[in-house]
């Protein structure tokens, strides 16, 4: 490591280093499986690990905020959801029927295509990887208080209307989603 | 074990991959949504990698939208489901092929 | 200072039908077909009332523009709302609301299902039409000129014939495909105005759309500039006449379209292209028509269409496609009169437009009224109709023979008007034009005699009734007016004049230049022994 | 009452629209009653088209249309009201156009006065360039609705309306029973309007709108029995072959608008007659595009072709329009043109060529003709020539004079002829009569004396018309063609010859010797009502009589000549054709021999071959010479020639083709791009098609599958276009990379 590097913190090093590789090899792992499964229970079960996973990822970045959302929302509203759509529909895959569409095996050749210019980017591009000022997460004004707090004086202080935005935005959703469902029972009678 | 971005990098882009694969091929529009989560989820983490190493909590700040709109999304796309299953009577994304050409 | 001036008279008569169309699709539940039927002809009618006030305030004596509006629209763009109309525009307007009523009325029996949209439709295009020929702005008249299309397109596609999806999608394209290239001219016209393209520099002026600026502007553009966008222009407007090459999508709107369709088609849309050449083409780009293969090629356009156009007629075994290519004859009519670059030619060819509107809409409606009662339009079903229906066929009569140029009815003042002018041109043009007239008696004649005459032998024709009153009643206004026109045209060409000199002042033709009539290029007549056109001419003295 | 010159023909109008008005309000309430009654509709319909074989019958349609006279409705009154509405119009206006005539003065009129009532500016055309020097360089071309009174319109007003008046009156009792009886009245009072229109007309344009006029009355009444298609065909026939005429007669009206700035005929010719050499080069063009709707109108050759055709219309109607009035408004043009004619020695030579060409070769038809209607078609289109030759030769005033007297003669014998058919209900075929003479004797004697008159025996009306005319093509001299005067001359003789010879051949066929129809039609044939008689009379007396306004080589005897005069007469130093008649009295006498010697001729030949002979002689020369024999009464083929080559050929061929080629060519370049896109769309549903059902379970390598992808592009599945998504978004990313 050169000299920039002890300048700031390095980030992730040691045992946090293998609890990273550790909860990315998992969170793959559930999300294959996600992908993998043909029981839709199972899949959102393993939704919800890849969810808490990540959120432990998020973690060991120290955003502590942003884990705990995702934990909230994720693994809490809309696992919740999911699962209420799983028994409200309740299907039973039927046993002939591949869980597969006839495209894997192009969208699977897709998967290599993309590495490509993903792999240049690595190769070509030099991202830093010194914090320059490691409170950032939790300074508010020049003064560490915490990361909650700091998110939330960004929030509410520079992005307030994306934030009012975001809030019509979801309940242009809930009134989407109602007239959705309610308008299917109509039409189905 | 030292984590660079790159790590990151790789992570985010295989779980977006998987999550596009997902999309791509499963034929169950539930776990076509949750193949969405999944790419999402992908996104967020490169907000938060670089958010640390740019020392800028805006990243952080976009994750949260993020993770907004990808609850307004599983609301959509789970009313959808509801609304295909009716009138359908199946969750075959391929059935629904109305605007077939 | 009347009051007719005060009010924004054109809006209100542009945006009577629009409110009638908005009002029947909020208000009228579609059940009541009845009150749609009664209110949208009364919404007709009453635009119909309000437009003919324009007739006696109108200042004869008057150049320019009258009854102008103008508003504000898009300042950043230059775009106004500006609307105003001269004594071409006059005419076309009333013949607009004119045919609106008769388009309207005409229809209640002849349309059964989904009415409440038909009358929307109606009167939709209606606004459009009349907010085309009103508007001084070429964004807003681009505006008005597409969007009339659609619901023209939804007249035909959906209460039209067998073929209908296949004739209103070949209509939409194909006038769409003209209009993009009428569009790059004004895009062209207004960067010229400002900051210029293509290597040109523009002249800098404060952006703008208005009609009468930038055809000032494009009047004075270099001659090769004037021919590109007069070519530009030209096909926007030769399609939407259409001019010989460009015609094949008329014979199918117009056999296809409902009746009332093919008489708004026939009576107001097919104007909108020779309106684009008086109104645009030859003020705008004098340099360029005034170019002699340019001219050339639109005499020779529209020779080819008077001969070709007829010929075709000749041979055709449908009744409607027979008067719509009948329409390609007269229409290259017009567009002679029009680029004889004189008094008499753009007179006559405006009057023509007019005249067209009349006979070939009144055409279209009789061959609806056997429609109707028959369900086909194939002219070997019938015959001997004229013992069976004599009203009837007395209407058919007069209308045939204002469309062939009988004297005394509305057909041969156009035409009369368009060949002295194309004659005074050039011998040769009046000579091959002609033979359009012969021609044209000759079809109509046949048909009329193939419809009429013989014996009355198809069962299916021996107990058809003559016409009823409402029939009588859509048809006797457009026989009024045809005699009208025939027997004192004075009005009309008083309202004209104006205009027309200043168009044909403004393409340098003889209004007023000095005696030209030895060896002078205007004179036509090829002297003894030596017809070339361009024969020198010895002195007088 | 010469201001009140616009009641003339308004007459006739008014009584045109209140004819047509009653008519089809008649009609139509009888057409709701046979509606009302449901089917008895029909069996009406059925019986009443009812064709005779040869022209229209009387008789016969009598007896069918009574029979199907609604009960209902009493016809009667109608009737009256049709008849005194039709007549007395026409007989008013030919009374307003004698005291007009009167109150101008006969005697101011061949001083050359000009009476012009003008009613309102017609057609303002603008300020347009002329190339002569009426208004000045540039001025204000209009045209006004104008009427001129003077020699020559005055003259053609007089015997217009007064031989029409005679045919409304006798048609009263020859249509009396024809079903649209108010039809036939409202046309006949509209072509009273437009000929009144057009010998009134002070301008070009008014005598073209009558001109128009009077071709669309002739072909409603040629079509009058329009449920026949021969009478339906003839009149679109003679439609056509007029526009044709027409066709040069506008262009002509165009080339003097544009010459001299104005149509009037008190502007064009005095501007003409001033600046001779001015106008001259182009009047040849000009009067040669007159010259053509001349042709068309009064059916010179090539376009004679509709006038024997045009008589399936009534006979009456052929008497009114295709012999006495309409087919002469060519005459009348040319002469109201003699101005500009005389300027034009080439256009001259022609209307004298084309006249006396037209003169014989028609003679030569009518001498083979069997229907006695057709016999005087052909007749009327030869002494038409003649009319063209006088006034090719110069000699308007002969050619008005032999207008004058033609209509006198050639109406009586037609309205003879429609006795006769009437007589005979029906019958026009003169092989099947015979022997009328004294079963009808009025309608014989003045169809002999109308005979005579055509023949030309001295003393009665034609025989001085001709010889005047004979006179000046003798005494003619053309610049380019010295000798043609002479050939001219020889062939009117000729013709003349003719004449005499198929008219008396006509008369012995029809009237002489004995019946040749059956027993039964011969117990019906019975004289004509007064009604028809008292017309023959009136017009027998006008051929002894008529002639004697021009008698020539006696001081004043020329009255007609005066009259005309003003007119017809060169205007002082206008042209090289000084009057032709004024040869030396023993010319004249000379010649005026020679024409009664070949009317002698024929006539004798005529007695002999077909009086006594009993057409023993002539049926030999037929069989000698078959060939001849054959074109000649098939009338040369010209019918048959024209049909091939320009209705078929030219105009339906041809139209055929265009409309192929617009259905293939014009119409394919469009659809060109739409077959392009539909083929493609085919295409790559075939492609979807065949990877949906067939290539899911066949082999995929790696390759294919890629191209697989694009195929499926049109599946419908969201998850498709997904992939597609993902693989364009590589394509940018991959782009941005390389590029940036």
């Amino acid at each position: 490591m050169g000299a920039a590097e002890a300048a700031g913190s390095a980030l992730l090093t040691g045992v946090a280093g293998w609890l990273f590789v550790g909860f990315a090899l998992l969170i793959l792992g559930t999300a294959i499986a996600v992908v993998w499964s043909k029981n839709p229970v199972h899949s959102a079960l393993f939704l919800l690990a890849s969810f808490l996973l990540v959120a432990c990822v998020f973690i060991l970045e120290e955003a502590e905020f942003v884990g705990a959302v995702q934990i909230l929302v994720y693994a809490g509203g809309i696992m919740v959801l999911f699962l209420f759509v799983i028994m409200l529909v309740h299907q039973r895959t039927a046993a002939g029927t591949p869980a597969f569409q006839h495209q894997w095996d192009i969208a699977l050749l897709l998967l290599p295509v993309f590495l490509i210019p993903f792999l240049y980017i690595l190769g070509t591009e030099k991202f830093t990887d010194i914090a320059r000022n490691p409170d950032a997460f939790r300074a508010v004004a020049g003064r560490v208080i915490g990361n909650t707090e700091a998110v939330s004086w960004l929030m509410f202080r520079d992005y307030l209307l994306p934030f009012e935005v975001a809030s019509v935005f979801l309940l242009v959703a809930m009134i989407g989603a109602v007239v959705l469902g309610k308008r299917s029972f109509e039409k189905v009678d | 074990m030292t984590i660079t971005i790159n790590h990151f990098l790789i992570l985010s882009f295989l779980l977006f991959a998987i999550g596009f694969f997902g999309v791509l091929v499963r034929r169950n529009f539930l776990t076509v949504l949750m193949s969405i989560e999944l790419m999402l989820n992908a996104v967020n983490i490169n907000f938060i990698a670089f958010s640390r190493r740019l020392s800028d909590l805006t990243g952080q700040v976009f994750s949260v939208f993020v993770i907004t709109i990808a609850a307004g999304e599983a609301a959509i796309g789970l009313a959808l489901t509801i609304s295909l299953f009716r009138q359908r009577k199946t969750l075959n994304v391929e059935e629904a092929n109305t605007m077939k050409g | 200072m009347n009051t007719l001036q005060q009010l924004p008279i054109l809006s209100i008569i542009a945006y009577i039908p629009l409110a009638g169309a908005l009002i029947i699709m909020f208000l009228i539940p579609k059940e009541k077909t009845g009150a749609i039927k009664a209110f949208a002809t009364a919404v007709a009618a009453l635009d119909l009332a309000v437009s003919l006030p324009l007739w006696f305030s109108f200042d004869r004596a008057k150049a320019g523009y009258q009854f102008v509006e103008r508003i504000p629209w898009i300042p950043s763009l230059g775009v106004d709302y500006h609307f105003g109309i001269d004594g071409i525009t006059l005419l076309l307007i009333l013949l607009t609301t004119f045919i609106g009523v008769i388009a309207i009325y005409s229809s209640f029996s002849a349309i059964a299902e989904r009415q409440k949209e038909y009358y929307i439709l109606l009167l939709l295009l209606q606004t459009f039409m009349i907010g085309t020929f009103c508007c001084l702005d070429f964004f807003l008249f681009y505006v008005f000129w597409e969007i009339m299309l659609v619901p023209m397109y939804f007249l035909i596609g959906v209460w039209g014939g067998q073929r209908r999806l296949y004739a209103a999608i070949k209509f939409f394209l194909y006038t769409l495909a003209g209009s993009v290239l009428m569009l790059l001219g004004i895009i062209a016209l207004y960067f010229y105005n400002t900051t210029g393209f293509l290597g040109y520099k523009g002249l800098g002026h404060a952006a703008t759309f208005s009609v009468p600026k930038l055809t000032a502007v494009a009047a004075a553009m270099p001659p090769e500039l004037q021919v590109w966008l007069f070519f530009a222009f030209f096909f926007g407007f030769a399609i939407k006449v259409p001019m010989f090459p460009f015609h094949t999508w008329l014979p199918d709107a117009h056999t296809e379209a409902p009746t009332a369709g093919s008489v708004i088609l026939a009576a107001v849309l097919l104007k909108m292209g020779t309106y684009g050449f008086v109104r645009f083409s030859l003020p705008m780009f004098p340099e360029a028509v005034k170019t002699p293969w340019v001219i050339g090629t639109m005499v020779f356009l529209a020779i080819v269409g008077i001969v070709y156009g007829a010929m075709v007629t000749l041979v055709q075994k449908d009744m409607k496609k027979l008067i719509a290519y009948s329409s390609v004859s007269h229409l290259g009519f017009v567009m002679l009169g029009i680029f004889a670059l004189n008094m008499a030619g753009v007179q006559g060819g405006v009057l023509q437009m007019i005249n067209h509107g009349i006979s070939t809409g009144a055409l279209f409606l009789l061959v609806g009224v056997v429609y109707e009662r028959r369900h086909t339009r194939m002219i070997a079903e019938y015959g001997g109709l004229a013992r069976q229906m004599p009203i009837y066929a007395t209407y058919f009569l007069i209308m045939a023979l204002s469309s062939m140029g009988l004297p005394l009815l509305n057909g041969f003042i156009g035409e009369f008007s368009i060949l002295q002018g194309a004659f005074a041109k050039n011998f040769w043009w009046a000579l091959f034009a002609c033979t359009g007239i012969v021609l044209g008696a000759a079809y109509l004649l046949w048909l009329y005699q193939r419809v009429f005459f013989g014996e009355l032998s198809n069962p299916a024709n021996a107990k058809l009734p003559d016409l009823s009153f409402r029939e009588q009643l859509t048809l006797a206004p457009l026989v009024v007016l045809a005699l009208w026109i025939g027997l004192y045209p004075k009005p009309f060409f008083d309202v004209l004049r104006v205009p027309s000199e200043n168009i044909v002042r403004s393409v340098g033709g003889a209004t007023m230049t000095p005696p030209a009539y030895a060896g002078a290029p205007g004179t036509g007549i090829p002297a003894a022994g030596d017809l070339a056109p361009a024969a020198p001419v010895p002195a007088v003295r | 009452m010469k201001d009140l010159l616009w009641l003339v023909p308004l007459f006739p109008l008014a009584g045109f629209l209140v004819n047509g008005v009653l008519y089809l309000i008649s009609h139509r309430t009888r057409g709701e009653a046979a509606d009302a009654h449901g089917s008895q509709g029909a069996p009406a319909l059925a019986a009443a088209p009812a064709p005779s074989v040869h022209g229209e019958n009387p008789a016969h349609t009598h007896a069918g249309s009574s029979a199907h006279d609604p009960a209902g409705h009493s016809p009667i009154p109608l009737k009256t009201a049709h008849t005194v509405v039709g007549t007395v119009s026409v007989g008013l206006s030919c009374v307003f156009a004698f005291l007009a005539i009167l109150d101008v003065g006969i005697g101011r009129l061949s001083e050359g006065a000009a009476h012009v009532v003008t009613l309102y500016r017609w057609l303002p055309l603008g300020v347009n360039q002329a190339v002569g020097q009426v208004h000045g360089p540039a001025g204000e071309w209009f045209v006004d609705a104008a009427f001129r009174l003077d020699s020559l319109s005055a003259l053609m007003i007089a015997f217009v309306t007064f031989v029409g008046f005679l045919i409304h009156v006798y048609s009263v009792g020859y249509m009396g029973h024809e079903e649209g009886y108010g039809r036939y009245f409202a046309y006949l009072n509209l072509f009273m309007f437009s000929m009144l229109l057009l010998v009134l007309g002070a301008n070009f344009l008014l005598l073209f709108v009558g001109w128009e006029g009077v071709g669309l009355c002739s072909y409603l009444l040629i079509g009058y029995f329009y449920d026949r298609d021969a009478a339906a065909d003839a009149g679109k026939k003679a439609f056509v072959v007029n526009r044709i005429g027409d066709f040069g007669f506008i262009l002509g009206i165009f080339g003097i608008f544009s010459l001299f700035g104005s149509l009037d005929f008190g502007k064009v010719f005095p501007a003409a007659a001033a600046h001779p050499s001015a106008y001259a080069p182009y009047l040849t063009l000009v009067c040669l595009c007159l010259f053509v709707g001349a042709c068309g109108k009064s059916a010179q050759f090539p376009l004679y072709v509709w006038l024997p055709d045009a008589m399936a219309g009534p006979t009456p109607v052929s008497a009114l329009i295709h012999a006495a009035t309409m087919v002469t408004a060519g005459v009348y043009m040319v002469a109201r043109c003699n101005v500009l004619f005389r300027l034009s020695p080439d256009a001259l030579l022609v209307v004298a060529v084309v006249g006396g060409f037209t003169a014989l070769f028609a003679a030569t038809i009518g001498v083979a003709q069997n229907d006695i209607k057709k016999v005087l078609a052909y007749s009327t289109v030869s002494q038409l020539g003649y009319m063209f030759l006088a006034c090719g030769v110069g000699a308007f005033v002969a050619g008005m004079f032999h207008v004058m007297t033609h209509a006198f003669f050639k109406a009586c014998l037609f309205l003879g002829s429609g006795s006769v058919i009437h007589a005979l209900g029906g019958e026009q075929d003169i092989r099947k009569m015979g022997g009328l003479a004294s079963k009808i004797p009025v309608t014989y004697r003045t169809f002999l004396v109308a005979t005579l008159a055509i023949a030309g025996v001295p003393l009665l009306a034609g025989f001085f018309s001709k010889d005047a005319i004979l006179a000046a093509a003798f005494e003619a001299h053309f610049a380019s063609a010295p000798w043609l005067g002479r050939v001219l001359w020889a062939a009117a003789l000729f013709t003349a010859g003719l004449t005499a010879f198929y008219m008396l051949r006509l008369v012995s066929l029809t009237f002489w010797g004995k019946f040749r129809g059956g027993t039964e039609q011969e117990a019906q044939i019975h004289e004509s009502p007064r009604s028809m008689t008292v017309p023959l009379i009136v017009l027998a007396f006008l051929s002894v009589v008529g002639g004697y306004v021009g008698i020539p080589m006696v001081r004043g005897g020329d009255r007609i000549g005066e009259f005309l005069h003003p007119i017809l007469l060169p205007l002082a130093g206008a042209g090289a054709h000084t009057a032709a008649h004024e040869a030396a009295a023993s010319t004249e006498a000379l010649l005026m021999a020679a024409s009664v010697a070949a009317a002698a001729i024929g006539l004798a030949l005529a007695y002999v071959w077909y009086a006594k002979g009993e057409g023993a002689v002539p049926a030999r020369i037929a069989a000698r010479f078959p060939g001849v024999y054959r074109a000649v009464s098939n009338k040369y083929y010209v019918d048959e020639a024209y049909d091939s080559v320009f209705v078929q050929g030219l105009a339906k061929g041809g139209g055929r083709f265009l409309w192929d080629f617009d259905a293939t060519v014009v119409d394919g370049a469009v659809n060109g791009t739409r077959h392009v896109t539909v083929g493609l769309s085919w295409l790559s549903s075939f492609f979807d098609q065949y990877v949906v059902d067939g290539l899911v379970n066949g082999v995929a390598n790696t390759l294919q599958a890629g191209f697989r992808g694009f195929r499926r592009a049109q599946t419908g599945r969201v998850q498709n276009y997904a992939l597609v998504m993902g693989g364009g978004l590589f394509c940018l990313v991959a782009v941005y990379l390389l590029f940036r």
